[in-house]
């Protein structure tokens, strides 16, 4: 059966436990690989079709001219544009990875989630 | 869990009020006229037993402004009164009186949209910033933005 | 006693949120109070009515930093009955687990606060460190802790693995185990009783005429419940009851909200254990027939609604968000006046304001001082410099 | 004792140094176990002598129209009065400088902080630190009585009022802590709130008023002040510790003169250790209660038990002295 809450048991129980609290710079959270985190770009697999620009939600994803053969389904063809990704205007909703058809996404998610920096203009390329 | 309210019901409390129909068994929609909208609303927590106000929802549909009231109550049913106000003077006696929460709604829909509540006790700005410019309404279909006019934030012309 | 003005907000250490409330106190007790929301008001409304019907769901996902799931479902659940489109059971399950965690974090966010603002921090700490265990199960789910970005027309982005069940079933037990001790310690905790019995007390026909919703309402004996009164995604077949309570104070709020931590744990498992097979999500067309939708949703804090008006395009005419909060202040309002001041924390907590939902627009106002943009390092060789001529003179 | 010894004792080993040094060790171990027991890391053993060389580093903002002088000059009356208070109380034998009476002296140099944070409360020309001020006060009239009367009933039993002789006479009988435990209780309770911590931190109530009289103290003011309160918890411990439960005396004499001085610092250090686990626990195992509800709690429970303390102390002192 369970044992009643009480509040002084609890108090001196968790004296001799371990505490839950774990010092963050040193000891590192494990991150489920499922995670939304910092944006990145597969320039090799990229075809160009700014699919991925129209749908962000917050427009930061801009194509720039960029000329390259890519290889896509056995035809290499010659790609126009590349995205290219305002890193601290992305909220990281992964519109584009979904919207994106290239087989291993051309542009995705990493599950890196600590994003801090100076610089507020840099950019994933 | 009492059963919800017949369409039958609501046009025998509101006849001679406006027009009744249902858009889903648990919305019933009347539609009426700015003069009689105190006295529907005073029907529908009297007589079909509202005593609980969803929500005073306002639209600017490019012509004229419209007003919905949904009401509930334990029947679980959702009587809205629809009713359309000129868009020269978009005015309506206030129905705080009846529903207390509605003073805070009502006060909202004016900062938005600019229609007058004749009788509302303090019709203050309460949801934009105390510096927006005095009879601009940003939830209407033709306010644009114009750049010269400062809408609260930081004085940018200042700080260059 | 001459009478003194007390400023509680809009910056205050209680208050998480900025709402200002000019507090004319004789004393100890409150005799006037002037409540002053809206300084988080962003213009989404106007803002959503920009956006297509993909891009306008990540907005909605920010209007509250707590219920981003409530508002996103409420739309999109406005939008699929505009289009008169059914999506699939799987769909509707995985939504309604999301939901439920929600509720589970944010109720376990709100018991945390409430213990914090009478000063029992140890509460605050265990009950935040058990809502790790909740945050874990979304993030492994949906992958965020909070945005979950789950939801889109038509039904839900991804897909619940085994595994990730299997997970999330094995954190159950150990949460009901803790919510029960809770349970217990508010009705033994000596100190929590006293602050929380008799306070903000709000009788039936009081939160009927002042319009609360949610588990203020509920703690006074009033049964609604949007779950249960208007039953939308999985709720209908899903075996669980409403809680309510008849103290009407923040014990009572407090009662019912670990009520409703436990019915929704089992709704969790349930929907959990009987996942429906099949597709996740269907192909809806771009554009909504004209219509006016008033979607209903019972968000942790009370009843939201979603007031859509849809024209044949795939955009919004027009969207009118009622949040919970916005209801309460009503009834939060009269039932400070002749109360203590020290328990102005414990009465505005007790309705667990969600300001960002209530008003969307925040703009810094710096009157008369002037700032501008400045860039990283003019502001270090600012800093630098300040400090040189400070240190000279 | 000659001078130079009696400067020892007054400025480095159970004086002065020794009561800093052990004062922010008493912080340190305080906010450690209250980590603990919720479950978190809690700080490291040098985090308190960092926080207060960090603030004295801080910049002293003055607000506008006050009184520079007195704002500067409170904190330091405060910790001075706390700080001569812990001369008297015996530590490691008896304490050179005890006298017929020094008991009442150290009780009134502990109500000292409290009446500087309602003059500073008073001071800061602050909304919330004049109401923060108010307050202490008011919590200092409801838990001053039951905590004088609580402390005062072991010398009514021991028959002198200097705090040296009553650890005499504990040592020959039995500690007061066993013979009148409603008034350790009390006393206990008392402390807690003299020193206002969590059930009484009414005054400096966070989630309210922000933080009450200590709203405008910033930099060496506030470095002071939270130093005045840590050293004011030391003294109080160690005066509870002697009264009740002994002292640094123990029953039996060991012949050789140092160590008895080394076994009574030893027990002094335990059994003030025991008196701020007791404080610790009451901190992290309640909330705050309201001012009017300290009220009825204080006048109520706290005043009677120590009226029916000395009640039984005069029975008991009637009825054992004449058999």
């Amino acid at each position: 059966m369970r044992k009643p809450g009480s509040v002084l048991k609890e108090m001196f129980e968790n004296l001799g436990t371990r505490p839950v609290t774990i010092l963050y710079p040193k000891e590192k959270v494990p991150i489920p690989e499922a995670f939304r985190g910092k944006i990145a770009i597969r320039d090799e697999k990229c075809i160009g079709c700014s699919k991925c620009a129209i749908v962000c939600p917050t427009q930061c994803i801009t194509m720039v001219a960029n000329e390259r053969e890519v290889e896509v389904k056995g035809k290499t063809i010659v790609r126009k544009k590349k995205p290219e990704v305002e890193l601290y205007m992305c909220i990281r909703c992964g519109l584009c990875e979904e919207y994106c058809p290239t087989d291993p996404k051309a542009i995705y998610l990493t599950n890196a989630f600590s994003g801090a920096g100076p610089d507020k203009e840099v950019v994933v390329k | 869990m009492s059963e919800l309210l017949k369409v039958e019901q609501v046009a025998k409390a509101m006849e001679g009020l406006g027009t009744v129909d249902a858009m889903k068994p648990n919305r019933i929609r009347v539609a009426t006229t700015p003069a009689k909208v105190k006295e529907a609303v005073q029907r529908a927590l009297k007589d079909l037993k509202c005593d609980h106000v969803v929500q005073i929802a306002a639209v600017d549909n490019g012509k004229s402004f419209e007003l919905i009231y949904n009401l509930t109550g334990p029947h679980h049913t959702v009587v809205s009164i629809l009713l359309e106000l000129p868009r020269d003077k978009p005015e309506v006696p206030t129905a705080s009186d009846l529903l207390p929460p509605a003073g805070l709604y009502e006060r909202q829909i004016h900062d938005l949209l600019g229609i007058v509540f004749v009788g509302h006790p303090n019709l203050k700005r309460i949801i934009l910033n105390e510096d927006w410019p005095e009879n601009e309404f940003p939830m209407r279909k033709d306010w644009k933005p114009n750049p010269n006019t400062f809408y609260g934030g930081v004085h940018t012309e200042e700080a260059k | 006693m001459t009478e003194v003005v007390v400023p509680i907000g809009p910056h205050h250490p209680a208050l998480k949120e900025p709402v200002n409330f000019k507090v004319v106190a004789d004393g100890e007790t409150i005799v006037r109070l002037e409540l002053d929301v809206s300084y988080n008001h962003r213009g989404i409304e106007k803002a959503a009515e920009q956006r297509d019907f993909v891009r306008v769901v990540p907005l909605l996902e920010r209007v509250c930093g707590i219920c981003s799931h409530s508002h996103t479902t409420v739309f999109v659940k406005g939008i699929e009955e505009a289009m008169k489109v059914q999506i699939p059971p799987r769909a509707q399950y995985i939504r309604t687990i999301v939901a439920e965690l929600e509720r589970i974090h944010s109720h376990l966010l709100w018991f945390g606060v409430a213990a914090h603002e009478i000063g029992f921090n140890t509460l605050f700490m265990w009950t935040w460190r058990d809502r790790e265990a909740v945050q874990d199960m979304l993030e492994e789910m949906t992958g965020n802790r909070v945005n979950y970005g789950i939801n889109e027309v038509g039904g839900v982005r991804r897909d619940l693995t085994p595994e990730q069940i299997q997970a999330a079933l094995k954190r159950l037990p150990h949460l009901e185990d803790r919510i029960a001790k809770y349970r217990d310690m508010v009705n033994k905790e000596a100190t929590m009783m006293i602050r929380f019995r008799g306070v903000g007390k709000l009788s039936k026909d009081d939160i009927l005429k002042l319009g609360a919703v949610g588990p203020t309402a509920r703690a006074s004996g009033v049964d609604y419940d949007i779950r249960k009164d208007d039953p939308y995604i999985a709720y209908a077949d899903v075996p669980w009851q409403v809680i309510t309570d008849t103290h009407g104070d923040v014990y009572g709020r407090t009662l019912v909200r670990i009520g409703e931590l436990q019915q929704s744990l089992q709704i969790v498992r349930y929907c959990l254990e009987n996942l429906p097979a099949g597709p996740i999500k269907i192909t809806t067309p771009r554009a909504a027939p004209r219509g006016e939708i008033l979607s209903r949703y019972e968000a942790p804090r009370g009843e939201l609604v979603h007031f859509i008006r849809t024209n044949n395009t795939d955009k919004v005419e027009r969207l009118d968000i009622r949040t919970p909060t916005l209801a309460n202040w009503t009834s939060v309002a009269v039932s400070l006046v002749h109360q203590n001041l020290a328990d102005i924390p414990v009465i505005v907590a007790a309705i667990d304001p969600c300001l960002s939902c209530t008003s969307r627009i925040t703009i810094v106002n710096e009157r008369g001082k002037k700032t501008g943009e400045m860039t990283w390092d003019e502001l270090s060789a600012h800093g630098r410099e300040f400090y040189r001529k400070r240190g000279r003179a | 004792m000659d001078p130079i010894l009696l400067a020892v004792y007054i400025l480095l080993f159970p004086g002065f140094l020794f009561l800093l040094a052990y004062a922010f060790f008493f912080q340190f171990l305080d906010r450690k176990i209250a980590a603990r027991m919720q479950a978190r890391v809690g700080p490291p053993l040098l985090q308190p002598f960092a926080d207060f060389v960090k603030m004295l580093g801080k910049e002293v903002i003055d607000v506008k129209g006050m009184d520079r002088k007195a704002f500067d000059a409170a904190p330091l009356l405060a910790l001075a009065a706390v700080m001569t208070a812990f001369l008297y109380v015996p530590i490691v034998g008896n304490s050179p400088l005890a006298f017929q009476g020094d008991l009442i002296l150290v009780l009134y140099l502990l109500t000292l902080p409290t009446i500087v944070l309602f003059l500073l409360g008073w001071l800061s020309r602050n909304v919330f630190a004049t109401i923060g001020g108010v307050r202490a006060v008011t919590q200092m009239f409801i838990y001053e009585v039951p905590f004088f009367l609580a402390l005062l009933t072991p010398a009514l039993m021991a028959g002198s009022w200097s705090i040296t002789d009553i650890v005499a006479w504990q040592q020959s009988h039995l500690w007061f802590a066993v013979l009148q435990p409603i008034g350790f209780v009390v006393a206990l309770i008392g402390l807690q709130a003299k020193l206002e911590r969590t059930p009484f931190d009414i005054p400096e109530a966070e989630t309210e008023i922000v933080a009450g009289p200590w709203t405008e103290l910033t930099g060496r003011r506030l470095a002071m002040m939270r130093l005045t309160m840590d050293v004011s918890m030391v003294v109080g411990s160690a005066l509870v510790a002697a009264l009740f439960l002994g002292g640094p005396r123990i029953p039996w004499t060991i012949t050789p003169d140092w160590l008895s001085w080394i076994v009574g610092f030893g027990l002094f250090f335990v059994k003030t250790l025991g008196v701020l686990l007791v404080l610790a626990s009451i901190k992290v195992a309640t909330g705050r209660l309201r001012i009017d509800q300290l009220n009825d709690v204080g006048w109520k429970y706290l005043a009677s038990a120590a009226i029916l303390q000395v009640l039984i102390v005069l029975l008991m002192n009637y009825w054992w002295v004449s058999a």
